[in-house]
């Protein structure tokens, strides 16, 4: 035990932790892939091959053009081209992750934090809700509620967060209940410590890993549920470009046309293999149980 | 009496049990049943027992963690049973834990985990730094610990950020609920000596809980022992390791592993304890200890023993001490 | 076959869609039927009268037409089944709920019906077709607590049809096969047993011909099944020009379709050669009456063309000349290719005319919903509309006139006093010349204020078995369905 | 083979790990004999090896990250380490057997006792070429049920691990590790788990069945008053390696090294002569072990010549200690 | 006991969290904009004849009633009437459910049989090339949108090979009538049609596949970490040490408790599964209730999408009682002492 800076100590935590998720090279390549999709979202109109395909664009005369060296996934059925457009469906697939867990996620933890540390009714009323609504398919649920609000991104998001929140609960309950008779807690109760402070200064920072794991994981799994809403036709309305919607229609030119439906496909596949990578290397990073 | 720093008046806690169809209570677990104890100012008294004897339930009454079913809590001449949550008596009394491990927020500094009291106890923020140093200093760490995280700290070192933590309002009362249990014996060696100095220094008293009684035989004033929820004795450490009374602590006794024919010198010559402990949800009638005592007899099914004076520091209970109910079993020998 | 909805019931008195309609044709027969010319001709009933007023219509049946349980079918049968129909007034009841009532139908004896009409309506016989007789017997037998057993009709038929139902999944299949009795005899060719599959997707349809158990698609294939079933060598696509418009209807009430510029300037943008070429194989189509419809034609109207220059001259001399992002809705029906396709045409055209275009895609029944509240219903609407019976008035009424206001077949929301009162006199003028002049200047009229911009008419396509003949294209609601006119040419 | 070669005997024995900060050399030539029929005891603080040590005898030890770099293991006068992988599962199924720690983790939960315990004789008569039925091998078991003193065995026989109390399942860990009657059992801190009292009332029971099954037993633990209580002969071991080793009684009245010494004073005593001195420092760093004798930086004596590694001096006869006050000369 | 009066209450509670998805979802089927009188009358009714219809149909009730109303039918089993088929929900639930059932019966076979010991194995070799190789087949079930391994199980078996079928849950040439247990594979058995049996087989191992991929994926990335979990606890260690062989402690000893975990995320996993259902049976036209939910879904019809919402609510918690009841076979601690909550 020698003696050293917290600094250095910091720094040397930091370098382990980046030197084990190293070793994990699916970690890595899951990191490079999340990456890339959000750079290539982000400069979209930068990367894609033809930015104005992604609007109100028709070329008739050239649908359905195979793979080329032009097109390098080939051409929809109004003649715009695949990649372009894919590249842009990252965007709203992006996005959707963002919402749904931006709005999803705080809630979740909220709710979790108190049914975990307070009990009794406060629990019973929020665990049963949970199950409620864990007693139904998200992709059900979704379907129901986007249909009843009208087939739109916007309402297919709003339907993602109002389901997803209850994951976040179940696994943030879980954990708090456990963490909550640690002697830490007790000790800061002995303190005199607020319950404001335990839920947020003690309990918290401990479910940080937990949450950010799942997270992580959920954002594949909302973009494969967005996916799944959109092939039913109830994410993005044409011309909005968006990946799910473009596998669905794709889908009508099978086999003869298949690029159509494939390379959207592929692409959807890539965000979530990435999104799943990455946290099944932050989940051996950190060492934590989700699910 | 009314010097006491604390007392316990016939403390007690049910925990409900709850069982069937719709989780009916079925009934309860009396951990603690009736307990009495004073503790004065700068005294260390030890609480004995094995696991599930309601030790901890008892300390985390005193420190409001619990609030008890039956009886009373006196601070300095004050009731607090119905208060315990008050800022004023909890800055009077705190806890360390048992695991060092564990009492430390792994994601918290030890800043962070000394700040907590202070910032409730309204000390200045301006005087944190200077405070949290002195801290330190006071439990033989260098300042530069402040930064540290819990894992990057050793058990003992642990166990005295959460000494330090229990000192930064200036307590009166420090309750220890195993606090080196989890230590190896040259580590423990180390925290105990600091508790002593610490104790010296700013009159402490202490409420030690521990089921080592070799430890409690050196560290603690007094002693109480208990069995199931009840104390079966209590009296100073000479009273008790000298002149063990109940038979359960004589059993505790024998069962001590020690390292010297010295000590063993010092064990009750007594048969070993056989049996487990029964379940606290399930007390036996009468005497708690008789489905384990080599000495029980008719009376022990029928009546609970009360505590009989056996000096004005001792007491034990147990039927065998009754003249009129122990005359056909043969008493013990001292 | 396939078709690619779900039969939700057979009872003829609740029947209201396509594919309901096919069932019912071939399960049930009418007083009378439509030929593909749109002419009314003998069916249960031999002859029929029409009063002097226009008013009275009787009917006499013929000898010897008997139900599927071999019962022969009476004039009580047709009272009881137009009563039926009445009654539940849920099917095509609301073309003559407001001329007729339960005591406007009477048997004069055993094999004479005669309906008497509160009021003249010229097109009545031509709604004749779609009163199927029920036999009353079986139903009444079958009926729970008065209910003209309509539990009973909804999963079994009693008829008087070509053809019987044999088995039927709800949501995948339905099996009637020929009865041999029918009335009307059969050919030689005759089709034996139709099966309807329900499909979802083109897969199926191109799998299931592939394996042989399908013979003829259903009409709303897309090209590349039909192309790809035509190669197959099997098939052949058999098309027929339809007297189905198929409009934009623009909501003349809501800004910016409330100017007649700016639905002037739609009906100019719109590339109707590429959308004939390569997005919806159809015929031009000038005015609101398709050419089927003959003498009632205004056949000066000229068959609009894709001008871009004459779209932005227009605009210019609207209301809303130099504003941009004007925002214009278009809606369309989910999941129908071709539709999104158009809709994405008139999304790239209007962006850059300075429209903010909002795509709507909604199931149909949603659009039916949306077309009840006029500010409901989007400014551009893609929709097919064909006659239900074979009068021009049901093209013209239906989709003009104000009183039919707030249906999916007006979303035009035409509301013009002129209109209405040129197609209520035709109505009640029962001499035929007189009637057309009076179709004609309703046209015209409706031209000036241009609310739709008219993309094609519908050629109906099926990919058909080289072997399967017979389909011709009627006039009236899923007649061209009835198999017993169909023939299988092999052995 | 004479009778008088020890029945186990550990020469040298390290084993390295392979960690994020490098290699932790952990064992650091340990050597120890257990001979036939005595009652052997090794202690140590936490972290000082003991467990290692008692997995790589007996081949449980995880590799990787583990890795025995060095040493020998006879067992009977057979190398364990290099025999055989079937070989060594062969004695591990009938002359050696353990107990373990913690009696609410080392059984099964979702097996019967019976069931476990049953398949244990299945396998070792298996191995002995054996041939029993169902109801001898029930038998056997609740033979053994009868010798850890649980009454009533037919019922434990059809109970889950949860139905039965900690003591009770402590003993059905004894009565496995006696199943196929080994001739060499070791126990890794035996019911420390349970109570005070349980526990003695375990460590006896423990005691006498060795003694009457004629057993050798190689005990480890921290508890020095448990192997003083358990044992003929014990070795003390700190961070890898044995620094001292003598009969028991004789550690006790004589300790010599001075880590065991300074252990020793930080046992608080009954009689009330604590001192709370403690050791000074800590336990060190096994990637970067001081050099020469791991305990010179805690150690009151150290001197230079402690930057060697001391070899194990005879204080006494039967009696050694890994440090260069006991070197010969310095005595002389 | 005790383990009864658990099973009972979850029996109870299962009533209530039905009860509870009943009011959720009748309040979301209440703000659908479409009127259901009109969805019912088609697009031409006149507005008196859908009034007329709304006032039998019991709409103009305050909500509260309808909702009253509505449960009272569903104590009763009765899911009220489909506006698109006209007829009760019962009966086309009754109809379209079997078809979901096999489906989803014969994916659960699948994946425990694929999943379990893919699991088993990567975890007892744990870093070596099959474990490798199974994490990997693993993850792409788990990643893999469900349509989309739909879709190209179609283009691949479907037309590039053209070796089987891809739509439909029979040849529609072949009649015969699931009329037993709606279960054409057993019904088929019944009645002695090796030709329909065969013929619903083939049908059936595409949409059983692209559904059953996620949850091979999950069971055997279940599997594994607990085998790996187990591997490392004391019991384990101990087994090995009495010189039980490997081959016994891997299989017997560490997979029952393996199976726990695994099983009781399997209960819970059966949601997405179902939720998968509905995308897989629309691309391969499965006549099951999933299609016909869709379909509902889409076109508001409120009592079906209500009836599909409860019937999938109901199947989830009932797989869930069967899990928690073989869990307490499984799992003697759950058995003996009842679980908590
Ligand atoms: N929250 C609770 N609910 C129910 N029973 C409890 C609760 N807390 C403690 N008990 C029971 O009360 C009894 C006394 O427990 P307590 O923790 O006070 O014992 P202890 O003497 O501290 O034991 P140990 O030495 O194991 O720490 C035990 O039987 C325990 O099971
Ligand atoms: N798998 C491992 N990887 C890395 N280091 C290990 C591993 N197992 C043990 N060690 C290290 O080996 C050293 C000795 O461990 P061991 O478990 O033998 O101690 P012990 O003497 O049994 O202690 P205790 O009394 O706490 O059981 C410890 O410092 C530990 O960190
Ligand atoms: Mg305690
Ligand atoms: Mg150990």
């Amino acid at each position: 035990m020698s003696l050293t800076t917290p600094r250095a100590d910091r720094l040397r935590a930091v370098r382990r932790a980046w030197y084990r998720f190293r070793r994990n090279p699916a970690a890595v390549v899951g990191l490079a892939m999340v990456l890339l999709v959000f750079v290539v979202a982000i400069f979209a109109p930068l990367v894609a091959p033809f930015p104005e395909h992604v609007g109100g664009f028709v070329d008739f005369r050239n649908r359905h053009q195979p793979p080329s060296w032009t097109h390098p996934f080939g051409t929809d059925n109004a003649g715009r081209d695949i990649l372009s457009r894919v590249i842009f469906g990252y965007r709203i697939s992006l996005t959707l992750v963002v919402f749904v867990l931006g709005l999803a996620v705080p809630f979740g933890v909220l709710l979790g934090l108190l049914a975990g540390y307070y009990g009794g009714w406060v629990e019973t009323v929020i665990m049963r809700l949970t199950d409620v609504f864990l007693a139904i398919p998200a992709l059900v649920m979704a379907l129901a509620i986007t249909a009843a609000l009208s087939p739109t991104l916007l309402n297919s998001m709003i339907a993602l967060a109002l389901l997803w929140w209850n994951w976040h609960t179940r696994l943030i309950y879980t954990t708090v209940a456990s963490l909550k008779h640690e002697e830490y807690v007790e000790a800061a109760k002995v303190a005199g410590a607020s319950d404001f402070h335990i839920l947020f200064r003690e309990l918290l920072p401990n479910c940080v890993s937990v949450i950010s794991v799942k997270t992580t994981l959920d954002a594949g799994f909302v973009i494969l549920i967005g996916a799944g809403l959109s092939f039913l036709g109830l994410g993005a309305q044409p011309p909005t470009p968006d990946l799910g919607t473009m596998v669905s229609s794709g889908a009508n030119y099978l086999p003869e046309y298949w690029w159509g439906s494939i390379f959207p496909g592929l692409a959807i596949l890539f965000t979530i293999l990435g999104f799943n990578l990455l946290g099944d290397g932050l989940r051996d990073l950190l060492d934590v149980e989700v699910n | 009496m009314s010097g006491n720093l604390l007392e316990l008046n016939q403390l007690s806690k049910r925990f409900p049990v709850r069982k069937g169809l719709f989780q009916r209570v079925v009934g309860h677990v009396n951990a603690v049943d009736g307990v009495d104890l004073t503790i004065g100012r700068g005294e260390i008294v030890g609480l004995a027992g094995e696991s599930g004897s309601g030790k901890s339930t008892v300390a985390r009454m005193i420190v409001g963690l619990l609030t008890p079913t039956e009886g009373t809590v006196t601070f300095d001449g004050e009731d607090v049973s119905k208060q315990l949550g008050t800022l004023a008596f909890k800055r009077r009394v705190q806890m360390v834990f048992q695991n060092p491990g564990s009492s430390l927020n792994p994601r918290r500094s030890v800043a962070d985990a000394l700040k907590v009291p202070l910032r409730v106890h309204g000390v200045p923020s301006s005087t944190w730094a200077e405070r949290i140093r002195s801290l330190l200093e006071m439990v033989e760490l260098p300042a530069t610990f402040a930064q540290k995280y819990p894992h990057e700290l050793s058990g003992g070192q642990k166990q005295r950020v959460a000494i330090a933590r229990a000192l930064a309002v200036q307590p009166e009362l420090i309750v220890l609920d195993e606090p080196t249990s989890a230590l190896d014996v040259s580590v423990q060696a180390k925290v105990i000596e600091l508790l002593l100095r610490i104790r010296d220094e700013l009159d402490l008293a202490y409420l030690f809980i521990s089921h080592d009684l070799s430890l409690m035989r050196n560290f603690s004033d007094r002693v109480g022992v208990m069995y199931l929820g009840k104390l079966a004795e209590m009296g100073t450490s000479d009273d008790l390791f000298l002149r063990p009374q109940h038979p359960y602590t004589q059993g505790l006794l024998a069962s001590i592993p020690v390292v010297s024919e010295a000590e063993e010198a010092l064990k009750p010559t007594q048969r070993h304890l056989k049996g487990e402990i029964p379940s606290p949800a399930n007390v036996p009638s009468g005497c708690r200890f008789r489905t384990r005592c080599p000495h029980a007899f008719d009376a022990c099914r029928e009546v609970a023993p009360t505590f009989h004076e056996l000096s004005a520091t001792h007491a034990s209970r147990c039927h065998l001490h009754d003249p009129a109910l122990a005359g056909s079993a043969e008493p013990t020998k001292a | 076959m396939n078709t690619v909805q779900i039969f939700g019931t057979i009872d003829p008195a609740k029947v209201t869609d396509y594919t309901e309609y096919m069932a019912a044709a071939n399960l049930y027969d009418g007083l009378v039927d439509v030929d593909e010319t749109g002419a009314i001709v003998p069916l249960l009933a031999d002859s029929w009268e029409v009063s002097d007023d226009a008013k009275q219509f009787t009917f006499t049946l013929k000898d010897g037409a008997t139900f599927h349980d071999g019962s022969p079918v009476e004039a009580s049968d047709v009272v009881y089944s137009v009563r039926r129909l009445l009654t539940i007034d849920q099917g095509p009841s609301y073309l003559v709920r407001d001329v007729l009532d339960v005591d406007g139908v009477q048997a004069l004896d055993n094999n004479t019906v005669q309906f008497t009409l509160s009021e003249i309506f010229s097109p009545f016989l031509t709604t004749v077709p779609l009163m199927f007789v029920v036999n009353e017997e079986v139903v009444e037998a079958n009926a729970v607590d008065g209910d003209w057993g309509q539990e009973y009709l909804n999963n079994n038929a009693a008829g008087a049809g070509p053809y019987m139902l044999d088995s039927w999944t709800r949501g995948s299949s339905m099996t009637v096969k020929r009865y041999e009795d029918w009335h009307m005899g059969w050919h030689a060719e005759a089709i034996d047993q139709v099966r309807w599959l329900v499909t979802n997707d083109e897969a199926t349809v191109r799998s299931l011909a592939a394996a042989g158990d399908l013979h003829m698609t259903s009409q709303y294939q897309s090209n590349e099944t039909y192309d790809a079933l035509a190669n197959s060598g099997n098939f052949r696509v058999v098309e027929e020009p339809t007297a189905t418009g198929f409009t934009l209807k623009l909501n003349t009430k809501v800004a910016p379709t409330d100017d007649v510029h700016v639905r002037r300037a739609i009906a100019c943008a719109m590339d109707y050669e590429t959308i004939r070429e390569f997005i919806f194989p159809s015929d031009p189509m000038a005015g609101p009456l398709p050419p089927s419809f003959g003498d009632a034609v205004l056949d000066t109207i000229e068959v609009a063309e894709y001008d871009l220059d004459c779209a932005r001259e227009e605009m210019a001399q609207s209301k809303y000349a130099g504003q941009d992002n004007i925002p214009i809705s278009h809606l369309y029906v989910a999941n129908t290719p071709f539709e999104e396709e158009i809709a994405l045409m008139f999304d790239a055209v209007f962006t850059e005319l300075g429209f903010d275009v909002t795509l709507m895609a909604e199931p149909w029944n949603l659009i039916t919903e949306m077309a009840t509240d006029v500010n409901q219903t989007p400014n551009v609407n893609q929709i097919f509309f064909g006659p239900t019976y074979p009068s021009a008035d049901s093209m013209l009424f239906t989709q003009y006139h104000s009183d039919a206001a707030g249906t999916w077949a007006s979303m035009e929301w035409l509301q013009d006093e002129q209109v209405d009162s040129l197609i209520d006199q035709a109505r009640r003028t029962a001499d035929v010349s007189e009637q057309n002049e009076l179709y004609q200047q309703a046209q015209a009229r409706i031209m000036e204020l241009q609310p739709n911009a008219f993309l094609g008419l519908q050629t109906v396509r099926h990919a058909m078995d080289n072997c399967l003949e017979g389909f011709r294209y009627v006039p009236m609601q899923s007649f061209d369905y009835n198999f017993s006119n169909y023939s299988w040419t092999c052995n | 083979m004479p009778d008088d070669a020890p029945l186990l005997s550990v020469r040298d024995l390290r084993v390295s790990f392979r960690t994020f900060d490098g290699q932790a050399d952990v064992l650091q030539g340990v050597n120890l004999d257990v001979p036939r029929g005595t009652r052997v005891g090794l202690v140590g603080e936490s972290g000082c090896g003991k467990s290692v040590t008692m997995k790589t005898i007996m081949g449980t030890l995880a590799t990787p990250p583990a890795r025995v770099t060095h040493g020998q293991i006879m067992f009977d006068g057979q190398d364990l380490l290099t025999m055989p992988a079937a070989r060594r599962n062969r004695l591990k199924g009938t002359d050696m057997s353990m107990v373990f720690q913690d009696p609410t983790t080392s059984l099964n939960p979702v097996f019967r006792v019976g069931h476990q315990m049953e398949d244990i004789v299945r396998w070792s008569d298996r191995r002995r070429g054996i041939q029993r039925n169902h109801k001898a091998r029930k038998a056997r078991v609740l033979e053994v049920l009868e010798m850890v003193r649980l009454a009533d065995g037919e019922r434990i026989y059809d109970a889950f691990p949860i139905q039965l109390s900690g003591g009770m399942r402590q003993r059905i860990i004894i009565g496995m590790a006696l199943l196929n009657e080994p001739r060499l059992l070791i126990a890794d801190e035996p019911g420390t788990a349970l109570d005070v009292t349980t526990q003695d009332e375990i460590l006896r029971l423990m005691d006498d069945l060795v003694r009457e099954e004629g057993l050798s037993l190689l005990m480890i633990t921290h508890n020095l008053g448990v192997v003083r209580q358990m044992t003929d002969h014990v070795y003390v071991m700190y961070a890898g390696s044995v620094v001292e080793d003598s009969p028991t009684a004789e550690l006790f009245d004589n300790p010599s090294h001075p880590y065991t010494k300074a252990l020793l004073a930080c046992v608080p005593k009954l009689d009330g002569t604590a001192t709370y001195e403690g050791i000074g420092g800590s336990l060190p760093d096994y990637t970067d072990p001081p050099a020469g004798c791991r305990f010179h930086p805690r150690c009151p004596h150290a001197t230079d010549r402690c930057l060697t590694r001391p070899p194990a001096f005879t204080v006494r006869p039967g009696h050694t200690a890994a440090c260069w006050l006991h070197e010969p000369e310095a005595h002389a | 006991m005790e383990y009864l009066f658990f099973v009972v209450r979850r029996l109870l509670w299962s009533v209530v969290v039905l009860l509870g998805l009943s009011i959720v979802i009748f309040t979301i089927a209440r703000v659908v904009p479409g009127d259901p009188a009109r969805i019912a009358l088609g697009p031409l009714a006149a507005q008196e004849q859908v009034d007329k219809l709304r006032t039998e149909m019991g709409l103009d009730a305050p909500l509260p009633v309808q909702y009253a109303r509505y449960a009272g039918g569903l104590l009763q089993g009765d899911l009220g009437r489909s506006l698109l088929t006209q007829q009760s929900v019962n009966s086309d639930v009754r109809q379209t459910f079997p078809a979901t059932l096999e489906l989803v019966l014969a994916t659960l076979i699948l994946a425990l049989a694929i999943g379990l010991p893919l699991g088993v194995l990567a975890g007892r070799y744990k870093d070596s090339l099959f474990d490798n190789l199974g994490r990997f087949v693993a993850l792409f079930g788990v990643v893999t949108p469900s349509f989309f391994i739909a879709l190209l199980l179609q283009l691949l078996a479907g037309y590039v090979l053209q070796i089987l079928p891809v739509s439909g849950r029979l040849s529609p040439n072949l009649e015969f009538e699931a009329n037993r247990t709606g279960l054409l594979l057993i019904d088929s058995l019944i009645a002695g049609r090796m030709d329909v049996f065969g013929d619903a087989v083939r049908h059936l191992i595409l949409p059983t596949i692209a559904l059953a991929a996620a949850t091979i994926g999950q069971i055997a990335r279940l599997t594994r970490s607990s085998m790996i979990d187990v591997s490392r606890k004391d019991y384990i260690e101990a087994s090995r040490a009495f010189g039980i062989p490997n081959r016994i402690t891997t299989f017997t000893y560490m997979l029952r408790p393996s199976f726990i975990p695994t099983l009781t995320v399997l209960g819970l996993e059966f949601a997405s599964l179902l939720g998968n259902a509905f995308l897989v049976e629309m691309v391969f036209g499965w006549p099951g209730m999933a299609s016909y939910g869709v379909r509902a879904i889409m076109q508001n019809d409120f009592n079906a999408v209500m009836g599909v919402v409860m019937v999938t609510g109901l199947f989830f918690v009932l797989i869930n009682l069967v899990v928690d009841v073989l869990l307490g076979y499984v799992d003697p601690r759950i058995r003996i002492k009842g679980s908590q909550s």
